[in-house]
């Protein structure tokens, strides 16, 4: 993609998110209770096509590859965006690894015209011990979904769940209709206002298998690499717009008669935030360039190394910068109606999503061994 | 109130221990559990959003009943409501006090420790009969009415004027970040009578009632959800001369006072902020299993040093009248809870941010809310900088308009 | 040296990697191995404390086969010396050396990458004839006269003065940190023409030959025990006016050019610095078993995640002409250096500070001793800080006697 | 010990250490070249009496406590003092343990006279697994001892070791004369320019046993204690006194037209040190406090908990303020004339002593733990 068409890209995502990018907390609280607004969710496939960046032109998108997504998911970041984007790329992601089922042409199409929204339900993050839901084939030769997830984002406002289930000693994914009888999906109160994120239980759920074995392997490949690159990108978004209002601030905010962006404090903390921002720049880079060097099945240990690296830093840094960035807007960055906090929000809950608990870094350590077991 | 008569030391714990032990339950603070009890991590009101009519009303009983004790201004001069006991007496009785789970007055923290210390010192005596057992007895309770929209960090260059009219004053401007006006009786007042650029130089200060005409309260809400502070509006409001305290001009000395107790309750009161944050790291990476890593073994030896490091920092250098406790003390607090968030953080991951219902987990979401404020509150960290680097350390001021010593802080 | 007609990129490296193979092994660095070869962390005579005249002469050896070869200069015009092809053909070549064990000439990073690029774009005619050729054949090393004992960040205050004397000119004054000045042949020299005070205004630049009598330079001893730098003394020193470079009065401008490439210089030789410093990490932690401790397992990671960062932002940025590379790079290689060693004490411990004759262990000690140097050389980190706010972020300048842009760095 | 008789002591051996304070790196690295002046080591006990702070007044000492002498090694790290005062103390320590038997009378007057140069050997951090030199009773009934210490401070310069070694499957103390046949001592190169170290080996060297079983971990107790309390006493000295000597050089030293020191980021950096440097000094007030609540075996958890806060802090502490101050002082903080290099090597030496390789985070934890088993 040339650099030509990446502006382009970006600035028809721009754009088409321009309206959500001056929300308010609370008219993103109000968003989140009263439901998520379908027919602006369709405006955006009909007039900028983002939902399907990565679908096939055979099946009404745009047929771009991953790095084009990203571009889209960090003005999702940047735009504070609360609709179900994230998800539903990583479901058309998956679904785009198996097309040679006609009942995934049907999807894609729906999913790109913006009629479907359908998000992924698997553990936050590959660790172990992994608890999935399960799939039992029942007496009367039905497959039934039982099991729970803790947190699962839009599920709330999803038609189906792309979920993945033990099956048979082996993972697979199913088709879940939310509406189906037996799922039960609760709202969970969540410190990023402009994130809807569920608990999510089924009880003996009958489902439609999607993929097993190497087929499962491979979509759940793409729908965890996307959900890393995914986030990371809304980090930088995010880190970017923050750190774009914070120097805007200090140069027109003045005390003791000068502005306070001449104080060197101040500069050299937004020095230090740019510097941090173009390291969470370099660590996506690093990611998506780990993925794209075909690691079909996400076992690579350069993949996984690249990607634990944006999971560290990403969201790490974003936080930094949107905590600053409160504190670089004194008294009235703390204030409920600046927008500073919402973004201080969304970065603790991206990073909490990213890397949860530290394990990335043990991954990362034990990929880089593995390239150089040799030696 | 009638005077009491001096009180040994022994005697003063004995009536103490009766009285606290009659009311409240001891203290369970302190103990490394995990899933009993209330799972606040900060303390009540003061970033949680409950409802503060509520919470006055239910600490202003319990300061009365301390008050007609004689327990609530031990070292208070007797003519105005106090018991006439030394500053020791005093500090037996707070350090008792912490050995039950008393209420947190945080109500009551800027009428006791921030104004009821300035009335004493720079106030006439029918201001002092009019309000300082009244303000220890929980009755009136007083806001601070000091920064302005346009003066944080630098509160000399605050916009909001007296003018003389006869025996009265009119003051019109704006006002903010005030905790707990909507719900005060008193104000204390810090505008500008002299020239406009007249700077610290031109200002005065008044102790306002609050039901005076012309004051429009309008809770500030914060990002927390709660509106603990306030907006103040002042359209044309007449107050007495007789509320002046000091005099016209040097309302900037009785701001140090203030500001000074200011920064010193804010260090102080660094147990209050937060609800043994330690403890309830080291119970939660023992009920989870975390505490087998030993990545986290390494992560909670560091809280624990820097929660003893604090309290070592603040009864060594409050003990040594020559340093400047409340600016060491207030920067290594900000950091010290900056570091506990992330450290709750890699022990709850997402069950911080989302509320899963388990115990525990999403109230550390209090803490990651509030703690930005106590970067800003009270003076910034940049602030409390310049104030070590110039007044402990001897540097020169920094090369401005205005320098930054004489005008310090009040930013909130 | 006659002009080679122009070559295909796939022939150059072929030529390449027959020159490289016949006369260096392939390079064995990036492996991760532990107790093998040198346990040097830095680059050979960068900090080292060897001979700065026998390093001199084996660079010397090397740097005239390779010019010979038309592989040193290879985007170069041929009038001066230069193979004349294009700078993705210098690239390939440099690309392709790394691949092979050669000698770090840092003795001509100054010559090659500060002053021939300076002469290039600034010097006259005969200064190209004059130099160049030689420049890249390293027969003339080259050195910098910028700093001063008084002028360090503050470049723009430099005292060294030139008056003019007919057709020539009459330099006094003391010039400081001019690394290899003892064993150079040319230097770059940044004088004030104008009268005191004025300045960047007042500056000129000249090449000086560092024979003309009355340069005394003594070599300065650094905290590694080497002596890499020098002090330079100019007593009356007598230079013609055709060795000024550029307009009387104007040698700031040339000083920005050769500062710049100073600045990327020093990010882009990170790798020559510090030699595979976490690969080295994670070998040592391998072979101690301490790799098994998570904790050690979590520090390595975020050096090899600082590490990548690092060659990615180099690599991004420098692609990108509207950003400034340098100063970016260069503040996250000073940060990585100074984690690097607090890791490698974690695994070291007292192994780092004595030394016990292990491989692989004390040798950790030059690099904890030459990393303060990388946060004042070439523009200290406040220097870098102040350059990313005020040219990157639009942020104002410093309120201060003179503003820090025009004037920027120059401290080593 | 009152407010007065502590400045007194502190004076004193400030005014005793006057001249080591100016000390330059040639002067140090010719010192330890041609040996150790055992007439101002002499001079040091006669004038001062600091040998003897801690050592009863029968034997000559002061009789003061272990406050006094930390004093003193706060002094000794200030003036970079480069003499045995740090391990002699130890020994003086243990001995003082000890008074039952009439050989270590004489030892304690000796030292405190300033005749007698004897510093512990044992590992420098407590740990497992743990390496210790053996005795082995000879077939002639001849204690002997055999093995070796990597890393012994001030060996070279010593009379005699105290050397903790195995004996009859407990840990026991004995008396080593370095001039004893078999005893080999080997000077290394260190990073700190103002502290000798020698590797030490013993082969069948004949020994006398100083302390067994409970009266050896009485002695073990108080070297260790007194080890780790030295040196982080020494650490806050030293780091005192480098950001003395930075904060009057940013007063002195002008750019741009400017005291340094009114720069906003050298006022900040000087303040952020300034709140280190009270950090280090509480974290070894803490330790002290720890220990003095009688802890005669050292291994209350709370005494164990509060030296490694002291352990963790005080070096890394000190490291960064030296490390600092080089970078304040500029170019000329990097030469080798300027005394601002001995500082951080010094921090970065007690540093890598006090904390080697993390383990004080480990025991802290453990520590604590146990404080709270109950709970």
């Amino acid at each position: 993609m040339e650099a030509d068409d990446r502006r382009a890209l970006r600035d028809a995502a721009r754009s088409c998110l321009k309206e959500y990018a001056e929300w308010t907390a609370d008219q993103h609280v109000e968003s989140t209770k009263t439901g998520f607004d379908r027919s602006r969710w369709k405006l955006m496939a009909e007039q900028a096509g983002l939902q399907g960046v990565r679908i096939d032109e055979r099946w009404g998108g745009a047929g771009l590859g991953l790095s084009a997504e990203l571009i889209v998911h960090e003005e999702m970041g940047r735009a504070l965006y609360s609709g179900p984007y994230f998800g539903v790329a990583q479901v058309a992601a998956a679904l785009s690894e198996m097309t040679d089922d006609p009942a995934n042409h049907e999807r894609l199409a729906a999913i790109a015209a913006g009629d479907l929204i359908a998000v992924p339900a698997l553990p936050i993050e590959e660790t172990f011990p992994l608890e999935y839901p399960e799939v039992i084939r029942s007496d009367s030769n039905v497959l039934e979904l039982s099991g729970s997830l803790p947190c699962i984002v839009d599920a709330q406002i999803a038609d189906a769940l792309l979920v993945l289930a033990d099956f048979e000693g082996f993972h697979a994914f199913f088709w879940v209709d939310t509406t189906a009888p037996g799922v039960q999906i609760s709202p969970l109160e969540t410190v990023d206002l402009t994130r809807r994120m569920s608990s999510v239980s089924f009880d003996r759920v009958p489902v439609e298998v999607v993929a097993q074995q190497d087929r499962a392997r491979a979509a759940v490949a793409a729908v965890r690499q996307g959900t890393a690159l995914a986030l990371s990108a809304e980090c930088v978004g995010l880190a970017t717009r923050a750190l774009e209002l914070t120097v805007e601030y200090v140069k027109v905010r003045s005390q003791f008669g000068q502005l306070i962006g001449s104080f060197q404090a101040v500069k050299h903390s937004c020095a230090d935030l740019f510097v941090g921002l173009e390291a969470a720049r370099s660590a996506l880079v690093l990611a998506t360039r780990g993925v794209e060097t075909n690691d079909m099945i996400g076992r690579r240990p350069e993949s996984l190394a690249g990607l634990a690296v944006a999971r560290m830093y990403c969201g790490r840094i974003a936080f930094d910068i949107a905590n600053e960035s409160i504190h670089l807007h004194g008294g009235i960055g703390f204030t409920w109606e600046h927008r500073a906090h919402l973004y201080y929000r969304r970065a603790k809950s991206n990073q909490s999503l990213l890397d949860s608990t530290g394990r990335q870094a043990r991954l990362l350590t034990s990929s880089v061994l593995a390239m150089h077991q040799a030696t | 109130m009638t005077p009491i008569p001096a009180t040994s030391l022994e005697d003063l714990a004995t009536e103490a221990h009766a009285f606290f032990s009659a009311r409240v339950p001891v203290r369970v603070r302190g103990g490394m559990t995990h899933g009993d009890g209330s799972d606040d991590i900060i303390g009540v009101g003061l970033d949680k959003g409950d409802s503060e009519e509520v919470e006055v009303e239910q600490a202003r009983e319990w300061q009365r009943a301390l008050f007609d004790a004689g327990l609530a201004w031990v070292d208070g001069p007797t003519e105005f409501g106090g018991r006439g006991l030394s500053p020791e007496h005093a500090r037996l009785v707070d350090e008792i006090a912490t050995g039950y789970a008393v209420p947190t007055p945080s109500c009551f923290m800027v009428s006791h420790e921030i104004v009821a210390p300035t009335i004493l010192v720079h106030g006439t005596l029918e201001q002092k009969e009019a309000y300082l057992s009244g303000i220890w007895r929980g009755d009136i309770v007083c806001c601070q009415l000091f920064s302005e929209p346009e003066a944080g960090s630098d509160l000399a260059s605050l916009r909001t004027t007296a003018r003389r009219d006869g025996d009265d004053w009119i003051v019109s401007g704006q006002k903010v970040w005030s905790s707990y006006a909507h719900v005060a009786q008193l104000g204390e007042l810090l505008v500008r009578t002299g020239p406009p650029g007249s700077r610290h130089r031109g200002l005065s200060t008044f102790l306002i009632d609050m039901s005076t005409p012309g004051i429009d309260v309008r809770p500030l809400r914060q990002v927390t959800g709660s509106e603990h502070f306030n907006e103040v509006f002042l359209d044309e409001v007449r107050i007495p001369d007789s509320a002046r305290i000091g005099a016209v001009d040097s309302g900037w000395t009785i701001a140090l006072t203030t500001m000074s107790n200011e920064r010193s309750v804010l260090a102080d009161e660094h147990n209050g902020i937060m609800i043994d944050p330690v403890l309830r790291l080291f119970a939660l990476a023992r009920a989870s299993g975390a505490i087998d890593d030993p990545a986290v073994q390494d992560l909670l030896a560091e809280c624990w040093a820097r929660e003893q490091i604090l309290r070592t920092t603040g009864s060594r250098l409050g003990a040594d009248e020559t340093s400047p406790p409340g600016s060491v003390v207030k920067l290594m607090m900000t950091s010290d809870m900056q570091f506990y968030i992330e450290v709750a953080n890699r022990l709850l991951g997402y069950r911080m941010i989302a509320d899963t219902g388990e115990w525990g987990t999403f109230s550390w979401s209090q803490l990651l809310l509030s703690a930005p404020s106590h970067r800003i509150a009270g003076g910034t960290d940049e602030i409390q900088k310049n104030i070590i680097a110039e007044r402990v350390l001897g540097l020169p001021r920094d090369v401005r308009p205005s320098a930054i010593t004489e005008e310090r802080h009040g930013s909130r």
